[in-house]
């Protein structure tokens, strides 16, 4: 069930450059089912900023009722967002949508996992999941460049992880695309900037792949019609899924990205 | 007693308080946080005749205390919300308002004719104001002899009263108000967005797919407050009045300026709560400000004391 | 090299930004945070032929993003501001446009023929759009073919190029803007404000004295930043472009959208040294954004890539 | 000169229902010229609310760079001041305008100070000034009910001081005016709402009086004739004097109130 509960801040941390990870604490963590899913961040009090932020989940512990978000401070909100600090109390409302199918693979088999910059977050508790279950997984990691790049460490503890940068600064130089080529897997998670994602899709037609969109949203959970994308089986019909209720993760060929 | 119910055509309602169309969907993503039954009404999101994806992505931008829209009017269709829409909202006990477009007249008058024969719609809402759609709309909703015609063939054949939703993209609220009055409109729904842009500061496109969107929040609140004060004070057939409202107090200010119900869009999005907190609240404000009902409220800000409300006549 | 001068008809502006008219007096008081030399210019407060005493206080009044104001043109009359403000103003290195207002078509132009006279005025700007004046102004602002004739008479004795200031509170802008310039505009000015009210909430009555006042702030720019995406691709004269403008991203995003040159009103009263910030910030975020100078962001949002911005022809 | 200044501040406290005494420290303090001058506080980062809001000096010390101001919580800004506490940086415009003329009464003179609610606040420093040059003070402050009084002591400690609540929960029941009737002094200072500053000037035409005006404001400043009003001598005309600039101090009938 969704909630919108006023969460208290545990801690927030810098964690790369304007990367932040945001841990907060709230009864809503005991209704998210599953990695990938969201929340809906309303960062002031007035209404400068009008709209809530979507922010993925990026892992969460339901025995402490506490999530961890990580996400970039860019524009408006997410600048008022990231002075925010310990003992403050935020009015998240989630989770929200529906996240990555960890049963699409079973023990023993390989998982990659894929993620563009701020799309890397939601991989983390998938990852987490997937190696509990016995799952191999092999995570590809492109950044813009060596500052900001995080959560190389996290990720290695749970299995192989090829990190990229675009301007070479850090790693291998290149897109994560690049890296993909070399390896060998039974499925795909993936989330990131859409270019990436429609190379993805693009290049694995012939395996499963899991892709988790974004898109400008008005209400998060369905009702304003803000966060559409066209069935791909009636491209210029009327048929369509919402990001926010329906996604964010669809499997690849489900949706015109 | 209640200090909220009201009585408007076709409309019996426990309290003034509504979700606007187009920001509340048909209801079923809301009835997760309450029950629906807590509303005054529900005003559907508006439907065509045929089905509609509407605009391309990105749909919605934010702007300084309002957002932009362009959905382009997306809904299942006539046949799919007379079949599947109103049948399940018929599980609350609250009215329907059914918000009707289309792109040419006929289309119009044939969802009115439909839809105002479902048992659980009370009134109809004709939506000549959406500015997000290419054709037809913008006519309908700026040239007074059109809308005033429109109003008539959609009277002429709905069951339930009509209420028509103005634009605020007009030179003169008043005449147009006037000419649906003329028309046989039984009540007046406004403001519709006012029409507005964004553009993205790394690429000079405009942020919306659509280029244009209409304008919402509460940053048109007193632009919606004037319209109202002006056409309650021309006209004789009452106004819901929306734009921005997003507490007990904003409704008392719409309600002064001349408004008889109200409508709360945007503001649902930033609190699922907002409808059923403000009816909550309500009745604490009109005790505090002195009043018995919420009606003794309706045109205080131009009428002599003493002098009823639409309503109570 | 600078990335920020301009040329307009009647000024060359060492930068394109400056005080929005009635947000800034004549100057004197801002005078006293820095100094006037650097802004791009001063728009002065109207001047009407005989001195004003406006409208009854309370005379503004807050609102979500944005702020009402019904001043009712006070200003001191022609002859202090021909005797005393131009002849103070002419100390700094600044050109002056003045906003010329009245309420006969004789007013106008009396004033137009007189100020334009004055050595350091550059160009006017005429007021056809104040929303708080009961007599004239309205109808010079929203009837396409009034505003023609009176571009047209105030043109006939103007010694300086003419700007007209355009209403938004219009069914049509690019009709009004068509008018202006077939009457012979040099450029346009836009937006003023949107006609808004707020209600007091203890005694019902308007805050605002006048009742009505005019909406300015951010919460306007959605909708300057359309009209102006609009209007600029109908006419050939250059748009100063104003409406809740208070940061750099701001202004570009304004000229994206078809602006030549920006103003700044209400943000002077957050912050009184919001324009020479906004100069100052101006040439990072323009390195930032890859341009060699601010006059390649107008009109890019429609725009083909290597078309001429106007300034540039 | 008037400084624009992110001030620091030093104590918030709630001293009666609604009131708060708010001092912050600054180097706008050295600029300060007279008692009853104001600042324009910017509540919001944002811009909403939009408008700053004028707020009295009520002391001001300028060894320390300190000043004090009293104010009551009531609608969106003010509610919003409330919530900062010591350390938190605020945007102050100030100071303001011309205040209470000490120089009208001289040494051995009696003054009588005037306070209605929220207009005591600037009182307490004309008081102070004017003990230390040596005038006798009396103070009439008057209050809607007990849980609004605040100062008394205060202002006890400078001179003689009567309270009036209007529903005479606390001290004299009544009016303002009704204690002054039976005063003997040579000067009147007053703050207050309005109908009280209208019957002080009418009762007392052949004293001197100085009157502190309120009006709604846009720049503060002068510069955006929000806060006008006309010239007593000029009731049609066009004469006018600004509350922000030339007042928020007149002598009586200086101005039409
Ligand atoms: C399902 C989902 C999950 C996301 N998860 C994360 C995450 O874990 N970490 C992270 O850093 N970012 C994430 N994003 C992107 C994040 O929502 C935007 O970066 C953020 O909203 C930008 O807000 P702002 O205040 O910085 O920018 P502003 O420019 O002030 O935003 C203005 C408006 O545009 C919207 N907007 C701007 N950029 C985006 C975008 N890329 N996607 C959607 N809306 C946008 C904002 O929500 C807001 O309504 C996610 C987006 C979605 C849809
Ligand atoms: C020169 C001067 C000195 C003042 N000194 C004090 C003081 O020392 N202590 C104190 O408590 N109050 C003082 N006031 C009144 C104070 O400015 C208002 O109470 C305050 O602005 C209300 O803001 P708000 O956010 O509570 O209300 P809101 O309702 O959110 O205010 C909305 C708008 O109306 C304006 N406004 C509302 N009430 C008033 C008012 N009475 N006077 C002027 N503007 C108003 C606000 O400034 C704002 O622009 C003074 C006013 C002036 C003009
Ligand atoms: C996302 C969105 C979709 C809307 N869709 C419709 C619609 O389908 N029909 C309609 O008449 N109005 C529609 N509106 C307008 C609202 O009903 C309302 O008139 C307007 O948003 C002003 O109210 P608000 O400021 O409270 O949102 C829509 C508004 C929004 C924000
Ligand atoms: C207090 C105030 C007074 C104004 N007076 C005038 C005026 O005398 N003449 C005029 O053409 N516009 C006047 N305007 C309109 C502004 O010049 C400007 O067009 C409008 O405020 C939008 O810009 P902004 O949002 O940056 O304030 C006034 C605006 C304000 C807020
Ligand atoms: S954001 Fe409203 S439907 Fe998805
Ligand atoms: S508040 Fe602007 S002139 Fe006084």
């Amino acid at each position: 069930m969704i909630r919108k509960e006023l969460c208290k801040i545990i801690s927030q941390q810098e964690i790369a450059a304007d990367i932040y990870e945001l841990t907060v604490q709230g009864e809503l963590v005991d209704q998210i089912s599953a990695p990938g899913q969201f929340v809906h961040i309303r960062v002031s009090n007035g209404w400068d900023p009008l709209l809530r932020r979507p922010i993925s989940i990026s892992s969460f512990d339901k025995k402490q009722l506490s999530m961890t978000m990580i996400y970039r401070k860019e524009g408006k909100g997410t600048s008022i967002l990231a002075e925010s600090g310990p003992g403050e109390l935020i009015d998240i409302l989630g989770p929200l949508g529906n996240g990555f199918p960890v049963n699409e693979v079973s023990s023993g088999e390989t998982a990659l996992l894929v993620g563009g910059g701020i799309g890397v977050p939601p991989l983390y508790e998938l990852s987490n999941q997937l190696v509990a279950k016995g799952v191999k997984v092999i995570h590809v990691l492109g950044f813009q460049t060596e500052a900001a790049v995080f959560y190389e460490k996290e990720f290695l503890n749970n299995g192989e992880t090829y990190v990229t940068t675009v301007d070479g600064s850090y790693a291998r130089q290149g897109f994560v695309t690049d890296v993909m080529k070399d390896l060998q897997f039974d499925c795909i998670y993936t989330c990131g900037p859409t270019p990436m994602l429609k190379a993805i899709e693009q290049s694995y037609s012939n395996k499963k792949v899991f892709l988790s969109l974004e898109e400008r949203m008005g209400c998060g959970i369905g009702a304003c019609f803000a966060c559409v994308c066209k069935s791909a089986d009636d491209p210029t019909g009327v048929s369509y899924k919402k990001v926010c209720s329906d996604g964010p993760v669809f499997r690849a060929g489900e949706v015109l990205i | 007693m209640s200090r909220l119910n009201i009585e408007l055509p076709g409309l019996t309602l426990r309290n003034p308080i509504m979700p606007a169309s187009g920001c509340f969907g048909f209801g079923r993503e809301y009835s997760k946080f309450y029950d629906l039954s807590v509303l005054g009404a529900i005003m559907i999101k508006a439907t065509t005749l045929e089905p509609r994806f509407g605009n391309p992505t990105p749909r919605v931008a934010e702007t300084t205390a309002g957002m932009l829209n362009a959905i382009g009017l997306q809904n299942p269709g006539l046949e799919k919300v007379l079949g599947e829409e109103l049948p399940w909202l018929s599980q609350y006990d609250v009215p329907i308002i059914a918000n009707v477009a289309g792109s040419l007249e006929e289309d119009y008058v044939e969802v009115a004719r439909r839809i105002s024969k479902a048992p659980n719609v009370h009134a109809l809402e004709l939506n000549i104001s959406c500015p997000n759609v290419k054709t037809g709309g913008i006519a309908f909703g700026t040239i007074p002899e059109v809308a005033k015609q429109l109003t008539r063939k959609v009277k002429e054949v709905s069951e339930v009263p009509v209420y028509v939703k103005l634009s605020p993209n007009v030179t003169n609220i008043v005449e147009m108000a006037k000419a649906v009055e003329a028309g046989g409109a039984d009540g007046l729904t406004m403001i519709n967005t006012l029409v507005g842009m964004r553009l993205d500061l790394k690429t000079g496109n405009p942020i919306l797919a659509n280029r244009t969107g209409g304008l919402s929040g509460p940053a048109i609140k007193p632009v919606a407050i004037r319209m109202i004060y002006e056409v309650s004070q021309a006209v004789s057939i009452p106004i819901i009045g929306m734009g921005g409202i997003e507490s007990a107090a904003d409704v008392i200010e719409y309600f002064y300026a001349g408004a008889s119900a109200v409508a709360v869009g945007t503001a649902n999005f930033v609190d699922p709560f907002v409808c059923p907190t403000i009816i909550k609240e309500l009745p604490d404000l009109l005790e505090k400000l002195g009043f018995e009902h919420i009606n003794e409220c309706t045109g205080r800000s131009w009428k002599k004391d003493g002098q009823l409300a639409y309503h109570r006549a």
